[in-house]
């Protein structure tokens, strides 16, 4: 049960597509540009304001870079090979141990305490599933377990008692230092009060950029950087890569396939665990019991929904991070979403039934759009329960309509046994 | 062979807290030591000890009580993700291990409690918030508190306060329990300005209990609060009120803290934006439980700590509402003569 | 199959040394950290009471559902996160029924279950037509859902709830006392009563074993399983096999909810148990598979959850430690597993190979080829 | 190489083998199925180690531990199954593993392309893997062991899945590699092309060295002898046996395939009992789908198929078997086993509906064991028991079992699709008298193949695909392997673009 089933679903692959590696600068930023736009529509059509505000913007960076960090590591150990469904169970590792480290030596040593736990867990799955051939899926699930467990446990065994501390929390601990440039963000703070169309929208954005950004936060945006760098422009990336699209053709070649994959899955661990220093010392600045909150399945999610690389998966932690941000913050923003989802819905089945030819599929998302379009007419306001559901619903959605196009890695989730084949 | 070992550890993590929170390989026997002959079980919620709320305060009547009157507590923690039956098992421990006064804390015991109550009629048990008839009987407490009114009276404090006149509330999970705290801090504000504006939100959904744990959304939260104008946020979110704390501080803004004076024990830093505390005296509770009982006497059937029992209180901490202190004592005794019923649900 | 006494000891050898390990490792762990090695194993490996025993079987029970609903799944490669969330819409949706009394005692019980199975089927069914249809991850899509499944059970569960007075749970109506099954007294001695549903765990692992292993519907699955192109070439359509079983995964799971509902709780609340879905994947793997193999399984795991209840009381270590425990066994296990499949392997194509050759070498005047 | 041996859990693949390489030469390694030349040829690679045996490269002793030893001496490998990464593109995958040598940027770009010039392997860097043919494919491969200097290179079996021309202008490319003073190691079954190409041949038998010859001393017939030790089975049709029944019919059948592309156009085929006929193609130009249309697994786009007089287009799989119609895949590992399960449940598979393996909705063991006892015996699968899985199975057991399966249905049609591939000369001939003998009892085939031979031997009709058309159709009796050829890749004027580009590589 290694690579899960295909089904008969047909991979429409337009090869224009698939050989489209990445976007170049312009095109990112004409993106920008238009969600920033769309956005701003959005805002003005509904008078929700927060949905485009720094705020919000800000509590995006909070929410999304834990996943995209979780995400990050699942992609490290997805591109050699080795599908990561123990993500959560490293990030947990990462909280409890960066907490550790931070209690007693600072918040920088925090960090690396996160990486530590992250790279225990990262040693873990990689021993189960690469020396010891174990299915991917089941060494994650046990990790998850295992993971709850040690946290735990060791809270209990070493927090209890601390000033401040319990088994279920650790004492108060020094959090990262964040940094805000000063006269811009005022400067912005002001264009995005007055509300103007599209400019303080821009505004918002760039404050949200400049206001208040952890150092953690610039250090996992440096990685996602790296990453694509190391990937895709070195040797090394290229081997790694190679090992999880062939790993017999990376053998045949000299790769030591081993070699790659492990070193792969200790830095998914890493980067996972670094994802649970940043809830312990930037989101807030202790360590609790069940803090991660499925954050290392989401960011797995994100990671698919990303297709694999660096730019999408940032692109699905944003989406993520957003909506559940903007839910969060209550208001009318959720209740604003609807709009955006079901103007969306029915693009896209417009777009389905014209372009595409698929009468049924096109029908069924112009019936649900409207469907959400009335929903979106009939309430004031989302209930609170359905609200907190929205970054699922909005992945789901988003995943459905797009996931056709997705490639994994090809010999992704197989296991690889040397000489065999 | 390992027994000396490990006494000294155990002792020593104890120290912080006071207690036996974690016994030696010979309290196995379960032998309570100290003067006194009660002895005393405690069953907490998930969290447990040192979870800076609810569970904690819980445990300081406890330790008061146990400091005084010298004897050995045992303690046992709920875990997550357990059903009625786990639940009795733990109390059922208590029971085997010969405890005579089982204090069970939090609703989710009620079942549980009702039923061991019934099957040891020579155990005394106490129950914290629960006077349900499902932990009902002759050897059972059942320990309640009015936070509806202690939240009336902190939720005037904001509208008092508010020169927005746009306050905030933030719930660790979406339970009953804490609509509680939710509907008696909205009548509080209402009374004193019908219009002001309340936002409120839920970091989660049960059985999701992480909001209760999760100071990063009640950072979230507050901060999305703040930043649409409110400027007073009041809390009934556990371990995730750091969070609200960190963003009233942010924002400049006034936080509201909950069950113990959190301008005493939160974060030294953020002490100075806590407006007031809602008082939920489980600790008086506890405490006096086990005075009776040292003193012989049995307690039994609702016992409940609303604001006249000066179960439930708001905090002064800070000086910052001595201003309006006249006026939340005039609704005070509105409240405990009875001319203000305080709703308990939204 | 014939028993090779010879595999037999290698399948009882790997769970064997997989509970060694673990013992071992934890100890180390303890050890290490300055906990009272002694003092755990003395408590999780007591004699558990009477009572304990129930306990045990009960928890066994529910984890038994929960295992089978996964292991259906697995047996075609099909990931199902999801049973959390589906019996949790389940168990709902059966005590909004059940609570309602519209039937009498016994028939009441038998429709709830059945929608119970029908709305954790309808819940999986969103993932299987993701799948199938739109190619999304059972993985990806179940995690999604036991999200949102959390969040409109708890938004209906606001506007159905009953308020019972003095009490601080929200929960449905209770069903009828009628409809509420007291269990059975099975263990001497003991004052709880096994859950009476045990029959339907029974039934269930009953109809898991003669459907899969002995039907045509059995046989498709399992060879989906195990190989999906030979299946398609077969003639299974693996779509509608897909839809089919993530469908009956769902339904199964819907049933995790209730020996609770009507043996222990007899109302959907914010107090019923979640998680189980997560432990039944763990226990499906530990039991390979295998009606039996689960069964046992679930109540090793369940007696491991039981046990550690003591170990705060007892032992001064905190209850989770059981999750390490569970953890390493499961690794264990499985690597032990794979070690004993691989030597199974070698073993196999040696015997093969030894015997054609002794085959061959008989029939090398008739000059046939390798 | 010096008395290699090398050891399987219950087999010996290779066995003191001795054998000398002079340099600038192409030397060629043959034998038969199974005989033991991959595996040697690994060792040689460093991918599997030797138990014994002593390895000399330029009177050095190399002790090699993995393909990095091996590339590090000098010596490189193309695998029988290609070795490439199909999502990465041809740059990549030619620098992966020698990065250290320029690069894998623009340096690398520029050294592959005055390699592809150099060696005339027409390669462009920047396509991806996936959109190649295999003729582009094999090229691809031996640019990775060029780019790495090797000064040995290691073929085994390139001219598989090649045309003769292909083969051909692979051949030239072998002599322009020999000119350069490069040593070739090449693996093959088709000993003409052994002939043609080597300057000396070792042949192994069984894993050891039988002898080194001259090729301009021996003629295949020798060499072939030498190879099996015995006298050769030849797939000879015996009298016709084709009636005017037509069993199954194909009209305009087209498939769709992205971008407008059609993955088979207008085909229109005419099966009659007791009729076998040989498709004919190059790898990759329709064949697979071809058969997919005809099981059910895809739906024509357009055109209709018939069996009998029944319109089974739409049909499914399962229905379309159920109606009698065999089906001996191409790969039987993924598409005719399940390698984990027992023979008995593999003797199910594909008839799950069909007796005797079941009894209504319930499957019915105990005689289908007993069909597979009978299935053991008949068709001479050689295992110690029904209850071995099939994947410890020699591949031709493995066929044979498929075979005797299809066969247990009285199929009126068996589409057999490589069926003899990778099975050895033993398992081959009595593969084909089994499909003699349906023959004769007036089944009808539809038979794909790679080997000509086998198609001229066992057909009464060979028709030619090419770029998912029907193009040419031959009478088996007056057919060369040559002539084939020409018309499998166009060559003989009926089209006149490259073969390769069907499968959508774009230059
Ligand atoms: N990894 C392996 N484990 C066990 N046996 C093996 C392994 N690889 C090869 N063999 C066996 O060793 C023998 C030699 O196989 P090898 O692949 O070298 O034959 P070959 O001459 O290349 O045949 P072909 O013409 O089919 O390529 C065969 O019996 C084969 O089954
Ligand atoms: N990876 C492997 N590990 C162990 N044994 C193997 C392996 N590969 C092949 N064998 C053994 O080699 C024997 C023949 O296998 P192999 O697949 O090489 O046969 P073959 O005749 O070349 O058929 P095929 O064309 O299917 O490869 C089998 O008995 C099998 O046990
Ligand atoms: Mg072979
Ligand atoms: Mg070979």
């Amino acid at each position: 049960m290694s690579t899960g089933l295909t089904t008969g679903t047909e991979q429409v692959l337009d090869s224009a597509e698939s050989k489209r590696r990445g976007f170049t600068p312009a095109t990112w930023a004409l993106l920008v540009f238009g969600a920033v736009f769309i956005f701003a529509v959005l805002r003005v059509v509904t008078g929700a304001n927060d949905i485009a505000s720094s705020g919000a913007l800000a509590a995006t960076f909070g929410l999304a870079v834990p996943i995209a960090l979780a995400g990050l590591g699942g992609l490290w150990s997805e591109r050699a090979g080795v599908v990561n469904i123990g993500l959560e169970g490293m990030m947990i590792l990462g909280t409890w141990f960066a907490a550790f480290f931070a209690y007693h030596w600072g918040p920088w040593a925090g960090l690396i305490g996160g990486i530590i736990g992250g790279l225990l867990g990262g040693f873990i799955h990689a021993l189960a599933t690469v020396v010891f051939g174990v299915d991917h899926i089941v060494s994650g699930v046990a990790l998850n377990i295992i993971g709850v467990g040690i946290a735990k446990y060791l809270a209990s065994r070493f927090f209890n008692g601390l000033p401040g501390g319990g088994p279920t929390q650790s004492p108060p601990l020094k959090k990262i230092p964040s940094i805000t440039v000063p006269g811009l963000s005022d400067g912005l703070g002001t264009i995005e009060r007055k509300h103007w169309f599209f400019v303080s929208d821009f505004a918002a954005v760039l404050r949200a950029l400049v206001t208040d950004v952890s150092a953690l936060t610039l250090i996992a945006i440096a990685l996602f950087v790296a990453t694509w760098w190391i990937l895709w422009r070195t040797a090394f990336g290229l081997r790694l890569r190679s090992v999880g699209e062939s790993p017999s053709a990376a053998e045949s070649l000299g790769v030591n396939v081993y070699r790659y994959k492990f070193l792969a899955v200790l830095a998914s661990g890493a980067l996972a665990g670094l994802g649970g220093a940043f809830l312990t010392l930037v989101a807030s600045n202790v360590y609790r019991d069940g803090q991660t909150g499925g954050r290392g399945y989401i960011g797995l999610a994100a990671m698919i929904f990303g297709n694999w690389r660096p730019g999408g998966l940032l692109a699905g932690s944003a989406l993520f991070g957003y909506t559940d941000a903007i839910r969060l913050r209550g208001g009318d923003s959720v209740h604003a979403l609807l709009l955006a989802i079901a103007v969306a819905l029915v693009l896209v089945g417009i777009w389905q039934i014209v372009r595409k030819q698929r009468a049924i599929q096109g029908g069924v998302a112009i019936v649900v759009g409207l469907l959400v379009a009335w929903w979106f007419f009939a309430v004031d306001q989302v209930p609170g329960e359905l609200a907190g559901t929205t970054p699922y619903v909005a992945t789901l959605l988003v995943l459905a309509f797009a996931s056709q196009r997705l490639r994994m890695p090809a010999a992704d989730g197989q296991i690889y046994r040397k000489g065999g084949h | 062979g390992c027994g000396s070992s490990t006494s000294t550890e155990s002792s020593s993590s104890a120290a912080g807290s006071g207690s036996a929170s974690a016994s030696s390989s010979e309290s196995t026997s379960a032998a309570p030591a100290g003067d006194s002959k009660l002895m005393v079980g405690i069953a907490y919620d998930v969290g447990g000890r040192g979870d800076q709320s609810f569970n904690d305060a819980a445990a300081a009547g406890l330790d008061k009580a146990a400091g005084e009157f010298g004897f050995k507590p045992q303690e046992a923690t709920a875990v997550n993700d357990e059903n009625d039956a786990a639940r009795e098992e733990r109390l059922n421990q208590l029971v085997d291990a010969g405890f005579t006064h089982i204090i069970a804390v939090g609703y989710a015991y009620a079942g549980s409690v009702g039923k061991v109550a019934k099957e040891n009629p020579d155990v005394h048990f106490a129950i914290i918030d629960d006077d349900s008839d499902d932990s009902k009987g002759d050897n059972v407490a059942q320990l309640t508190f009015a936070e509806n009114e202690g939240s009336f009276l902190v939720g005037a404090a904001a509208a008092l306060k508010s020169k927005a006149g746009h306050i905030g509330f933030v719930g660790g999970v979406n339970v009953q329990l804490i609509n509680k705290f939710e509907a008696g801090y909205v009548a509080g504000a209402k009374a004193v300005n019908p219009d002001i504006k309340i936002e409120s939100t839920y970091l989660t959904q049960p059985p999701d209990m992480s909001g209760f744990g999760d100071p990063a959304k009640g950072e979230t939260a507050a901060d999305g609060m703040f930043q649409k104008g409110a400027d007073i946020v009041y809390h009934a979110a556990g371990g995730s009120g750091g969070g609200v704390f960190a963003a009233a501080k942010k924002a400049k803004g006034w936080a509201i803290g909950v069950d113990k004076d959190q301008a005493l024990i939160a974060e030294p830093d953020v002490r100075d934006v806590i407006l007031t505390s809602m008082l939920k005296k489980l600790d008086v509770a506890v405490y006096e439980y086990l005075k009776a009982a040292q003193g012989g006497e049995e307690k039994s059937g609702k016992i409940v700590y609303d604001l006249k029992a000066g179960g439930v209180d708001y905090a002064t901490t800070g000086g910052h509402i001595d201003d309006i202190k006249p006026k939340l004592d005039e609704y005070k005794a509105k409240i405990v003569s009875g001319e203000i019923k305080v709703p308990d649900e939204m | 199959m014939k028993l090779d006494p010879k595999r037999a000891l290698m399948t009882l050898a790997a769970p064997v040394l997989a509970l060694l390990i673990a013992v071992v490792l934890t100890s180390l762990v303890l050890f290490a950290l300055g906990d009272p090695v002694r003092d755990v194993w003395i408590t999780m490996l007591s004699a558990p009471k009477p009572r304990q025993i129930t306990n045990i079987v009960n928890g066994a029970i529910v984890l038994y559902l929960s295992a089978i609903a996964v292991a259906v799944g697995f047996r075609m490669n099909l990931f199902n996160i999801g049973v959390d969330g589906q019996y949790r819409v389940a168990a709902f949706a059966a005590a909004i029924f059940a609570g309602q009394g519209w039937l009498p005692g016994f028939l009441n019980i038998i429709v709830a279950i059945l929608i119970a199975m029908l709305a954790g089927g309808l819940w999986a069914s969103i993932a299987a037509y993701l799948k199938v249809k739109r190619g999304v991850s059972e993985v990806i899509s179940t995690i999604m859902l036991n999200a949102i499944a959390t969040g409109v059970v708890a938004w209906l569960l606001n506007k159905v709830a009953v308020k019972v007075k003095g009490s601080n749970a929200t929960n449905t109506q209770e069903i009828p006392e009628s409809s509420q099954l007291e269990g059975f007294k099975l263990i001497p001695g003991a004052n709880n009563r096994i859950y009476t549903l045990l029959i339907l765990a029974i039934i269930v692992g009953f109809l898991y074993w003669f459907i899969l292993g002995k039907t045509r519907f059995g046989f498709d699955l399992r060879a989906t399983g195990r190989s999906e192109t030979a299946a398609v070439a077969s003639g299974v359509k693996v779509p509608r096999m897909v839809m089919t079983s993530m469908i009956a995964s769902g339904a199964l799971a819907g049933l995790v909810g209730m020996p609770l509902l009507f043996g222990l709780d007899h109302s959907y609340g914010t107090t019923f148990q979640a998680g189980l879905g997560f432990a039944g994947i763990g226990i499906a793997l530990l039991g390979r598979n295998h009606p039996v193999g689960i069964a046992l399984a679930a109540l090793l795991w369940s007696y491991l959850d039981t046990q550690s209840n003591a170990l705060q009381i007892r032992a001064g270590v905190a209850p989770e430690l059981v999750n390490i425990i569970q953890g390493i066994i499961l690794f264990a296990i499985v690597i032990a597993y794979e070690l004993v499949r691989r030597a199974d392997i070698r073993l196999e194509q040696s015997k093969v190979a030894k015997e054609l050759a002794a085959q061959r070498a008989v029939r090398t005047p008739e000059g046939a080829q390798a | 190489m010096a008395g290699i041996t090398k050891r399987f859990p219950g087999v010996v693949a290779n066995k003191d083998i001795a054998f000398k390489v002079r340099r600038g030469t192409v030397h060629a390694l043959c034998g038969e199925n199974g005989a033991g030349k991959s595996t040697l040829m690994k060792i040689l690679y460093g991918v599997q180690r030797p138990d014994e045996g002593t390895i000399t490269i330029e009177g050095n002793r190399v002790d090699l531990h993995s393909p990095a030893d091996a590339i590090k001496v000098g010596i490189g490998m193309v695998f029988q199954h290609f070795m490439l990464a199909d999502n990465l593109t041809v740059l990549e995958n030619v620098v992966l593993g020698a990065e250290k040598l320029h690069g894998i940027g623009g340096a690398a770009r520029t050294e592959i392309k005055r390699i592809s010039k150099e060696y005339g392997l027409r390669v462009n860097p920047d396509d991806l893997v996936a959109d190649l043919g295999v003729g582009d494919r094999q090229r691809v491969e031996i640019l990775k062991v060029l780019y790495r200097g090797a000064r040995i290179l290691i073929l085994d079996e390139p001219t598989a899945v090649l045309v003769p021309q292909e083969v051909e202008e692979l051949f030239g490319n072998l002599r322009e590699l020999k000119a350069e003073g490069l040593t070739v190691l090449f693996i093959s079954h088709k000993l003409d092309e052994v002939l043609s190409v080597a300057d000396d041949i070792t042949v192994i038998r069984r894993g050891t060295t039988v002898a080194t010859v001259d090729p301009k001393t021996v003629n295949a017939r020798q060499l072939a002898e030498l190879m099996v030790g015995s006298e050769l089975p030849t797939p000879e049709t015996a009298e016709s046996t084709v009636t005017d029944r037509i069993v199954m019919r194909l009209t305009d059948i087209t498939l769709a395939g992205g971008e407008g592309r059609n993955l088979l156009t207008d085909v229109d085929l005419d099966i009659h009992a007791g009729e076998v006929v040989g498709i004919a193609g190059v790898e990759g130009n329709g064949q697979a789908e071809l058969v997919e249309v005809i099981m059910g697994m895809r739906e024509p786009t357009a055109g209709r198929v018939f069996l009998g007089d029944t319109d089974i287009s739409d049909w499914g799989v399962r229905e379309i078997r159920e109606a009698g119609v065999g089906y001996i895949p191409e790969d039987r590992h993924r598409h005719g086993l399940l390698l984990e399960a027992p023979l008995w449940e593999n003797r199910i598979l594909g008839h799950q509906t069909e007796a005797p393996n079941v009894k209504g909705q319930l499957i019915d063991a105990k005689a289908a064991k007993a069909d597979t006892e009978r299935i053991v015996k008949e068709y001479d699968v050689r295992t110690p028991s029904i209850f071995v899985t099939a994947g410890s199975l020699s591949g031709g057991n493995q066929q044979k079992l498929i075979v005797g399966r299809e066969m247990s249905h009285n199929p009126k049609v068996l589409v057999a699709s490589h069926p003899t591939r990778g099975v050895d000369v033993g398992a081959q001939s009595s593969i084909w008298d089994l499909i003699r003998k349906a023959r004769h009892e007036g089944l009808g085939v539809l038979l794909i193949s790679a080997d000509l031979e086998e198609l001229i031997g066992l057909s009464d009709t060979i028709k030619v695909i090419l770029r998912g058309r029907l193009t040419g159709e031959f009478d088996p009796d007056h057919v060369t392997s040559q002539d084939l050829g020409a018309a499998m890749t166009g060559a003989d004027g009926s089209h006149d673009e490259h073969p390769s580009d069907t499968t959508g590589a774009a230059r």
